[in-house]
């Protein structure tokens, strides 16, 4: 069961009150219904599936109830980072080197 | 290749079984092959090994980079069945299963195929109209499956706890009698050996790092742990790994790796006769020819490369085999381990060409794929062989998503295994 | 009765507490707190079991939890059967019943042992080689003989009656393991005053100080101080000492898995105590010091009864008073055994020989041997243990090859050397070292924060051991930052070592004459009957890496899951390969580290707590109506309501004529509910939702169409408007939490600029529906400030008002196609109003009536449900729902999905109506539908039935099915193919039932 | 009731109110569970802006740390998310109709028969709730007046520590015999 900061209750809690929502920062086109179906088809089925540093949303279902992002190494299970949703995927990891 | 027999054991009984050859021999990597395989789980090796004998394509190698067999071949709960519910899905997993029937005889290595029977349990109304949903549509396509009774099942199963009483009750159960179990390791072990018999080179420790091009986009070998390897023809069977290869030769995919857990008891004599499978409770359940239980629980939520879980994934699983199974509650848990399943949207694998000339992928069997393993390397080596599918798994291509032609099984029923 | 091989003087038992034991039906007596094991040998037993493949007779191997051989049933009554017990673990109670597994007809006289005559048949992997012909034989014949013969103990047949229980824990340090070494450690974190956990999986702490003599700490000796230490620790109000509790598991981000077995040890457990507790603890810091153990020596027939570690035998002697034999040999390849010959002969015990491989050790313990007159041999191998059901003599022989001597024993005390326990440092995943001098592995890279101390490190010498593990503590507590360190601590000071014994390393692999050419039995892993020749024989057959050689061989995969084994398989391995140890490599480490109870894994969520069973307000109405029930996800929902005599078809029949000719009530409450607020509560709903909103009224309510973003349905439900900023939208029972995640996220996420509220108001509200013509007589009389004429509440439209006095959200609706209404009452006044209805529907002849019935008689409208008639793959088209969407609309979720290529294409799959050509035959739900019903299978088949239904109503069969193309074949024949019979049925529309809906307001 | 609704004239103008599990209550060693009597509850979303006057219009500081509460006369005002609260009366008074005097832009829902409360206390009260919830809840990490939505088991709480030993959960209705009888077991277990 891993550990999770939530950035909005400032504090570390236990996955099993996190929900996992999938990869991050994959934007709804405004205009979606002029979408193509090759873009259609990549914002809605594929992933970058990392092995490595993934950017993440999670949601803390049974805490605050906030959808936020969260950047994790795939192959340790770390947590590098969590923000806020709607902020901008982060420029800098801190200590990414793995 | 040295036949197998009983006279062969006791031949080599009488001399401390010194005389037995390599299963596999373990060659160093060729500059080229006609074909590379990428993973010696059981679909790359089958694959090799039907390219060789169906095919007469020899000049193969298959690139692994722990040892052949490591992946999730070794670490499945082994459920074999083939009563899926869309006509494509039934197609695969059926073709299979006629494979698997006499598959030690044709490997001349003992895969230790056991139809046991595979009762899958329906807890509440939903889960009749589904399952009967599938009864109907595997009969008309020659698939056997039957609808059982609490009591017919209880009969089939003795341990299973039907009382009314329970949370969940068992309302009812499908049954496929052909399906069953296999001993996984064996199925890895006879394609190698086959395969290796036929002049296919088996490389482990060797990790494919990247996917090399020509300027007009085809695929002219990989680069690996072990040096450059020239190929023309490149297959894909990497399982959780597939995504990251396939990333490699610029090809995204619609996957994710979740780690996928299972446990075996302490071994005990018989007491668990078939293979059952609760959707609804989650829980996978077998008894293995040395007496473990062989129990299979969920998908931890995120995706990760770990081969490892949490505990909560076990607990659950547990918690509903305790419920089927009252008595099971002063049984161990002996080993707990996971491996790293590759899931595509609708839950159907992906045995397909690429964008890339050359490039071939078979991926994306998530949670349920050994089943498939025989069925799975034959039409792949069809496939590649021919550089065009097999009528069986033409319908598994990566453009369903674009299109929407999806193979929805996960729609249909999201059951595992 | 006084046991023959208890030693007077020896030991830490009170004798007083006699504890009567029956073994095999045997009855003899014990000392209570010692293990059955030491029991059983106080009373000269060492056959207590059968090995798995050849079933050769099994002594006792260790004194702890790494034990292969000893494992025996515990029965406590019928149903508190516990199989593959270790004896050396058990602690003996008054009255407890053992027996001996994996044999027939007993355990000195078993028929299988045959096998081990035929074993030179059964090497390794053979059943990969054979049983293959013919092909019927093997599930027919071989695999049913393979399994009887092979498992170990038998499983329970009966629900299990005792209770298992949980718990969360969090501290700072978390010491695993209670010797010398976990207990400095937590003494130095313990003053320091964080919180502190110390576990051990010992009923006592202290591990090898229990059987090490020669340690003394502080002036006292070692034994005593960690009674005494612990004592202390136990009294601190920031530690919490754990014994009976093993560590199990090591997972992501320092999170601990530990079992406390805490009644098993008793004669009669309490009712209120568990007989296991989880201790699930997330630790800042985790201190490792879970010891080494010791290996056997890989030789011929090594594992005669009679045959085991030496420290074993010390353990036996020092803590239980209890002597393994009269005459004992010592095989051994380090220093450590010599301590065991000393004791035992200081005890009394005769010593025969002390039998050394290394050429020339030297030092205290081997001069003291010497000087108590043992007969010490260096450079010499013992090539052979005699004997059957127990060992008889060693045979001896200069390790490069002489003359034999054999020499009588009655039990053999070998050493190999110790490996340190890394198990949990593995597991969480660190990686291991091997250090080539020492010969063994220890922790190398760290990957969580934790710290290994003590003998699972690699430290040698109890005070090394003290110093590394006492600062390890400090460190530990400082490391966890916790800042009021010093306030309210007992400062300590470190423990003084005054004496202590000396290790020294071992060997790996087989030892001289046990090959490489020789076909003798020298067990490596005693469980599964692994032999070093096995181990040759796979990498023989081309097993190169330790990972086959497992597999093939099984070496490791006991349920000691090669506590004792793997290093010396490894070796041995390695030896073949010709490759030297690390890199071949060691197997992967898994959880558990010992078997872990099913039971306590699942804890409290048995019988009621397995998962929360739902109910609404009303169900205790419907209970005593004698209501059946179905699930629906959690729910239980009262699907019919029998009257005396009548089965589920009478039920269902009546409560659907009633309905259509009267009323009746429905329990709706079970329906999700969500309040959505804010000024942009309408373009919310736009967004989420196919249909337009923005022109919704106030007061009116309207069908609404959820899809995810590939254009598929995903819920519906009535949705009204209660204000021009508030919704009171309803969504499927199954479908409730998922709808509700799926608006938060996209409220979160994609549209934050909206300012809405999203609250759950499920279960705010108990909704009782009155359908029929009388539905309005019926509500009427108990409704206040609401116009219920049709004019005032028209179809389709929601009031606010009060009923029975409390308030009510009262929605005029159908799920019926009758006139209809949805009170919705604060939950706690549901039944109580739902009483008030009934009182007034029975005035009328209403009924109450179940999911059965509703599901019925909305597919006389045909009304479809989510979930049944749509299965993920249908479309707003699909299901004969274009209307529904918005056709102005510019953007919802799933807009752009159900635009895809595949979606729009001919051919897909409609919701139509089918009737039976026969009116009395009703389709199976499910089943599949074909155009040519004489085609050869597999058939083309073009669709399936989704719902379908006996409508008493119509006087004849309905059903709903997703037909390719559906709604071009109005009329059209179709044919249902059965295994008996071909059904025949005729595509229709989907209502069947006033199909001009006049009765809505009728 | 039952007699009384026979009565042919019904229309009774007042329902009878059953709250779930009424009156409930065990006690063992070291622990006593009861159910506490129904009390007025709104779950209160509103944007930061209106803190202050939904404050006053509550008589209650409405928290903006999280994991916090404050409490005034009879009223409890718990922090469950950064826009969100569960505000609960129990005296009875509506804070429903309190709210309603600020116009500006908030969303408050009446959740009243939404929830069940039920009191743990004593001084195995911690180790009870710990049985099934993964917080630490040691006085450090969860002080009196801390308060958080979070897990018991497999059902969903909302957790007020109220003293030293003693805690309130808040859980849905249709949850709340799960819940007690959760905490019931793990009662008996902190007890032993
Ligand atoms: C716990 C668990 C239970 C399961 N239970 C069942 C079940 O009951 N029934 C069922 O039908 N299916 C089950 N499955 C699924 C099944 O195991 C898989 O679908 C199937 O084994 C996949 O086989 P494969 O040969 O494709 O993959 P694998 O056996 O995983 O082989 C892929 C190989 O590729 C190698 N590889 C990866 N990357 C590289 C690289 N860069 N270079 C070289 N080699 C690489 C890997 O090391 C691996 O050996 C289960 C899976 C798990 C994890
Ligand atoms: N260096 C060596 O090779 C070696 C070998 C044997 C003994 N010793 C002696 O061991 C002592 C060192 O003390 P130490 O504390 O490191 O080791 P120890 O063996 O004295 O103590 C380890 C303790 O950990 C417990 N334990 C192991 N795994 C556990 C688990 N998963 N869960 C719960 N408990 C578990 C054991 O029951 C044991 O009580 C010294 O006295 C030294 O002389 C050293
Ligand atoms: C069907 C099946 C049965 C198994 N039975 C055992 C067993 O009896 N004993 C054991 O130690 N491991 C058993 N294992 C687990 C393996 O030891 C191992 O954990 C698994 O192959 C994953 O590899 P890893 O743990 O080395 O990563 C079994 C695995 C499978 C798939
Ligand atoms: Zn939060």
């Amino acid at each position: 069961m891993l550990l999770i900061r939530c950035p909005y209750c400032e504090e570390e809690r236990p996955e099993l009150e996190f929900r996992n929502a999938g990869e991050a920062h994959i934007a709804r086109s405004a205009d979606m219904a002029a979408t193509s179906d090759d873009d259609f088809e990549k914002f809605f089925f594929i992933r970058s599936n990392p092995k490595g540093i993934i950017y993440e949303r999670w949601r803390h279902m049974h805490g605050c109830a906030r959808f936020f992002n969260a950047v994790r190494d795939t192959v340790s299970d770390r947590f590098l980072m969590t923000y806020k949703a709607g902020e901008p995927k982060p420029a800098k990891l801190p200590g990414a080197s793995e | 290749m040295k036949k197998y027999s009983v006279f062969a054991i006791a031949r080599e009984a009488m001399r401390g079984h010194k005389g037995w050859e390599e299963q596999w021999s373990s060659p160093e990597p060729k500059k080229e092959y006609d074909v590379i395989i990428v993973g010696a789980g059981g679909h790359g090796l089958a694959t090799a090994y039907y390219l060789a004998t169906v095919h007469g394509i020899t000049n193969v190698a298959v690139l692994e980079k722990g040892w052949l067999g490591g992946g999730n071949t070794g670490r499945n709960t082994t459920i074999i069945r083939s009563n899926y519910l869309y006509d494509e899905s039934a197609g695969i997993y059926d073709h299979a299963l006629k494979l698997w029937d006499g598959l030690s005889q044709e490997l001349n290595y003992n895969v230790m195929y056991s139809p046991r029977g595979v009762m899958m349990l329906a807890h509440n109304v939903h889960d009749i109209q589904v399952l009967k949903r599938h009864v109907h549509a595997n009969r008309l396509n020659g698939i056997d499956n039957e609808w059982l009774t609490p009591e017919a099942a209880k009969e089939f199963c003795p341990p299973l706890n039907i009382s009314r009483a329970a949370r969940y009750p068992v309302m009812g159960a499908t049954l496929q009698r052909r399906g069953g179990t296999a001993r996984h390791d064996a199925v890895a072990w006879g394609y190698a050996r086959g395969a290796s018999a036929r002049g296919v080179h088996i490389i482990q420790n060797c990790e494919v790092t990247g996917v090399k091009r020509a300027p007009n986009g085809a695929v002219t070998g990989v680069e690996t742990t072990r040096g450059f390897i020239g190929a023309r023809k490149v297959g894909v069977v990497a399982a959780g790994h597939s995504s990251v290869i396939m990333n490699m030769a610029g090809v995204r995919m619609p996957l994710e790796s979740y780690p996928l857990q299972a446990l075996v008891s302490e071994p005990v004599k018989p007491v668990f006769p078939c293979v059952v499978m609760s959707n609804t409770v989650h829980a996978y359940i077998s008894q293995s020819d040395k007496g473990e239980l062989v129990i299979g629980a969920g998908t931890d939520q995120y995706v990760s490369y770990s081969q490892t879980g949490g505990l909560h994934i076990l607990q659950h699983t547990l918690d509903a085999i305790c419920e089927m199974f009252p008595m099971f509650t002063r049984m161990k848990m002996l080993r707990s381990w996971g491996g790293i399943v590759d899931v595509t949207p609708d839950r159907s694998p992906i045995l397909a060409k690429t964008p890339v000339p050359g490039l071939y992928v078979n991926c994306g069997w998530g949670t349920g794929g050994f089943k498939a393993t025989p069925g799975s390397g034959h039409v792949f080596a069809h496939t590649i062989a021919r550089d065009d599918p097999h009528p069986i798994n033409a319908p598994f291509t990566i453009e369903r998503f674009r299109t929407g032609r999806l193979i929805d099984e996960a729609a249909a029923a999201a059951v595992a295994h | 009765m006084i046991a023959t091989f208890r030693i007077p003087g020896a030991g830490r038992l009170k004798q007083a507490e006699t504890a009567r034991f029956s073994f095999d039906g045997q009855l003899y007596a014990g000392v209570e707190g010692e293990t059955l094991a030491s029991a059983l040998l106080a009373n000269g037993v060492h056959l207590v079991g059968r090995s798995f493949k050849y079933h050769r007779p099994r002594g006792f191997l260790s004194a702890g939890a790494e034990e292969p051989n000893a494992l025996v049933e515990i029965k406590r009554d019928a149903a508190r059967k516990t199989p593959n017990v270790r004896a050396t673990v058990q602690e003996l109670y008054d009255g407890l019943t053992a027996q001996s597994q994996n044999r027939w007809p007993s355990l000195a006289f078993d028929v299988s042992a045959l096998g081990d005559i035929a074993s030179p048949l059964l090497s390794a992997g053979f059943y990969y080689k054979t049983f293959m012909w013919p092909k019927s034989a093997w599930k027919n014949f071989y695999e049913p003989k393979i399994r009887a013969a092979a498992g170990l103990g038998v499983a329970p047949d009966q629900p299990d009656p005792d209770h298992y229980s949980a718990r969360f824990a969090h501290c700072d340090v978390l010491v695993l393991g209670g010797g010398a070494a976990g207990i400095a450690a937590a003494l130095a974190a313990a003053e320091s005053g964080v919180r502190v956990i110390l576990a051990d999986e010992q009923p006592d702490f202290g591990g090898s100080l229990r059987f090490e003599s020669g340690a003394k700490i502080v002036g006292q000796d070692g034994f005593a101080w960690a009674q005494g230490a612990v004592a202390k620790l136990g009294a601190m109000d920031n530690v919490r000492v754990l014994s009976r509790t093993t560590a199990f598991g090591y997972y992501a981000q320092n999170f601990v898995g530990l079992v406390e077995r805490v009644s098993d040890h008793l004669q009669s457990p309490g009712r209120d105590l568990p007989r296991e507790r989880l201790w699930q603890v997330r630790a800042k810091r985790v201190v490792l010091a879970t010891g080494a153990i010791e290996r056997h020596i890989v030789f011929a027939d090594n594992d005669r009864p009679g045959v085991m570690l030496a420290s074993a035998a010390r353990t036996y002697l020092n803590h239980f008073g209890v002597a393994v034999g009269r005459n004992v040999g010592v095989y051994t390849a380090n220093d450590s055994a010599y301590a065991a010959a000393i004791d035992l002969k200081k005890a009394g015990v005769g010593v025969a020989a002390i039998v050394d491989l290394r050429d020339n050790p030297t030092g205290a313990l081997i001069d003291e041997a010497r000087a108590l007159g043992i007969e010490v041999n260096f450079g010499r191998a013992v090539i052979r243990a005699g004997g059957k059901l127990r060992v008889s003599s060693m045979t001896v022989q200069p390790k490069n090859g002489g003359g034999e001597r054999t020499i009588p024993v009655d039990a053999i005390l070998m050493s190999a050397g110790w490996t340190p326990s890394v198990h949990l440092f593995s597991q969480s995943r660190g990686k291991v070292a091997f250090n080539d001098e020492t010969k063994r592995f220890v922790p190398g890279t760290y990957a969580q924060d934790c710290v290994s101390v003590g003998a699972c490190n690699g430290t040698d010498g109890l005070s090394a051991t003290i110093d590394e593990a006492y600062a390890a503590g400090a460190k530990a507590a400082k490391d966890a930052g916790v800042k009021n360190i010093g306030a309210n601590t007992v400062k300590g000071t470190k423990p003084k070592v005054d004496a202590s014994e000396s290790w020294s390393r071992g060997m790996l692999g087989a030892a001289p004459g046990a090959g490489p050419d020789t076909t003798v039995k020298a067990f490596v892993d005693f469980q599964n009957d692994v032999t070093a020749k096995d181990i040759r024989q796979a990498v023989h057959e081309g097993m190169r890496s330790i990972e086959h050689v497992k597999r093939f061989t099984t070496n490791g995969m006991a349920t000691d899951q090669g506590k004792t084994s793997n290093m010396h398989g490894l070796a041995i391995a390695a030896e073949t390969l010709d490759k030297p140890i690390p890199q071949v490599g060691l197997t992967t480490f898994r959880a558990p580290y010992t078997p872990v109870t099913f039971g306590s894994i699942v804890g409290h969520a048995r019988g009621p707590l397995f998962d929360p069973t739902r109910k609404t307000a009303i169900h205790p109405w419907a209970e005593a109506q004698g209501a059946v029930f179905e699930d629906v996800g959690q729910w239980k929902r009262a699907w019919y309501f029998p009257k005396a005599g009548e089965d589920m078809h009478a039920a269902v029949d009546r409560e659907c004529v009633t309905v259509r000719k009267t009323a009746g009530l429905f329990d709706a409450s079970t329906l999700g509910k969500i309040e959505v607020v804010g000024p942009d509560a309408a373009k919310f709903m736009e967004l989420l939702y196919t249909n337009p909103w923005e022109k919704l009224e106030p007061g009116r309510c309207r069908y609404g169409i959820m899809l995810r973003e590939d254009g598929f349905i995903y819920d519906d439900g009535v949705v009204g408007r209660l204000a021009a900023d508030r919704f009171h939208v309803t969504t499927t029972t199954g479908g409730a939490p998922r709808v509700m995640n799926h608006m938060e996220d996209y409220l979160q996420t994609e549209f934050p600029h909206l300012n809405v509220w999203l609250t759950s108001i499920t279960e705010q509200w108990a909704v009782i529906a009155v359908q029929g013509p009388k539905s309005r007589e019926i509500i009427a009389p108990l409704i206040e400030g609401i116009d219920m004429s049709d004019g005032a509440l028209p179809h389709m439209s929601v009031r606010e008002g009060r009923i029975c006095g409390v308030p009510t959200r009262l929605f005029r609706m159908s799920f019926t196609g009758e006139r209809g209404f949805e009170v919705n009452v604060p939950a706690d006044y549901g039944q109580a109003v739902w009483e008030a209805l009934w009182t007034e529907g029975q005035n009328h002849g209403a009924c109450a009536y179940g999911t059965e019935a509703m599901h019925v008689l909305r597919a006389e409208k045909g009304y479809i449900i989510v979930g049944q008639d749509t299965d993920g793959t249908v479309t707003p088209n699909d299901a004969g729902l274009d209307w529904a969407v918005g056709k102005k609309k510019t953007d919802f979720v799933g807009i752009r999905g159900m635009a895809r290529p595949d979606l729009v294409a001919k051919g897909r799959k409609q919701l139509v109506g089918l009737k039976t050509r026969d009116p009395k035959v009703v389709l199976e739900e499910g089943a599949q539908i074909v155009g040519d019903p004489k085609q050869a299978i597999p058939m083309t088949m073009i669709g399936h039935v989704t719902s379908s239904y006996w409508s008493e109503n119509c006087g004849r069969s309905i059903a709903l099915a997703l037909v390719a193309g559906g709604r071009d074949r109005m009329g059209e024949t179709l044919y249902v193919p059965m295994p008996n019979a071909t059904i025949e049925v005729e595509v229709t529309g989907m209502v069947f039932f006033d199909e001009k809906g006049e009765r809505l307001n009728g | 009731m039952a007699k009384a609704a026979a009565n042919k004239i019904a229309a009774p103008r007042s329902a009878e109110r059953r709250p779930v599990l009424a009156g409930q209550e065990l006690s063992v060693t070291g622990v006593t569970l009861a159910v506490l009597p129904p009390a007025e509850r709104i779950s209160l979303r509103a944007p930061d802006a209106l803190v202050a006057a939904l404050s006053k219009a509550l008589g209650v500081t409405l928290p903006q740390k999280p994991k916090t509460s404050a409490a005034e006369a009879g009223r409890i005002a718990l922090w469950l998310g950064p826009d969100e609260w569960l505000v609960i009366d129990d005296a009875g008074k509506d804070p429903l109709a309190d709210c309603a005097a600020v116009t500006a832009l908030h969303s408050a829902v009446g959740i009243s028969h939404r929830n069940v409360a039920m009191s743990v206390t004593g001084p195995a009260a911690a180790a009870t709730i710990s049985a099934g919830c993964p917080q630490d809840l040691s006085l450090d990490a969860f002080p009196v007046g801390a308060a958080s939505r979070t897990i018991l088991g497999k059902a969903e709480i909302v957790l007020l520590r109220t003293a030293t030993d003693a805690f309130r959960v808040e859980c849905w209705r249709s949850f709340s015999d799960y819940v007690f009888t959760f905490l019931s077991e793990a009662a008996g277990d902190a007890a032993a």
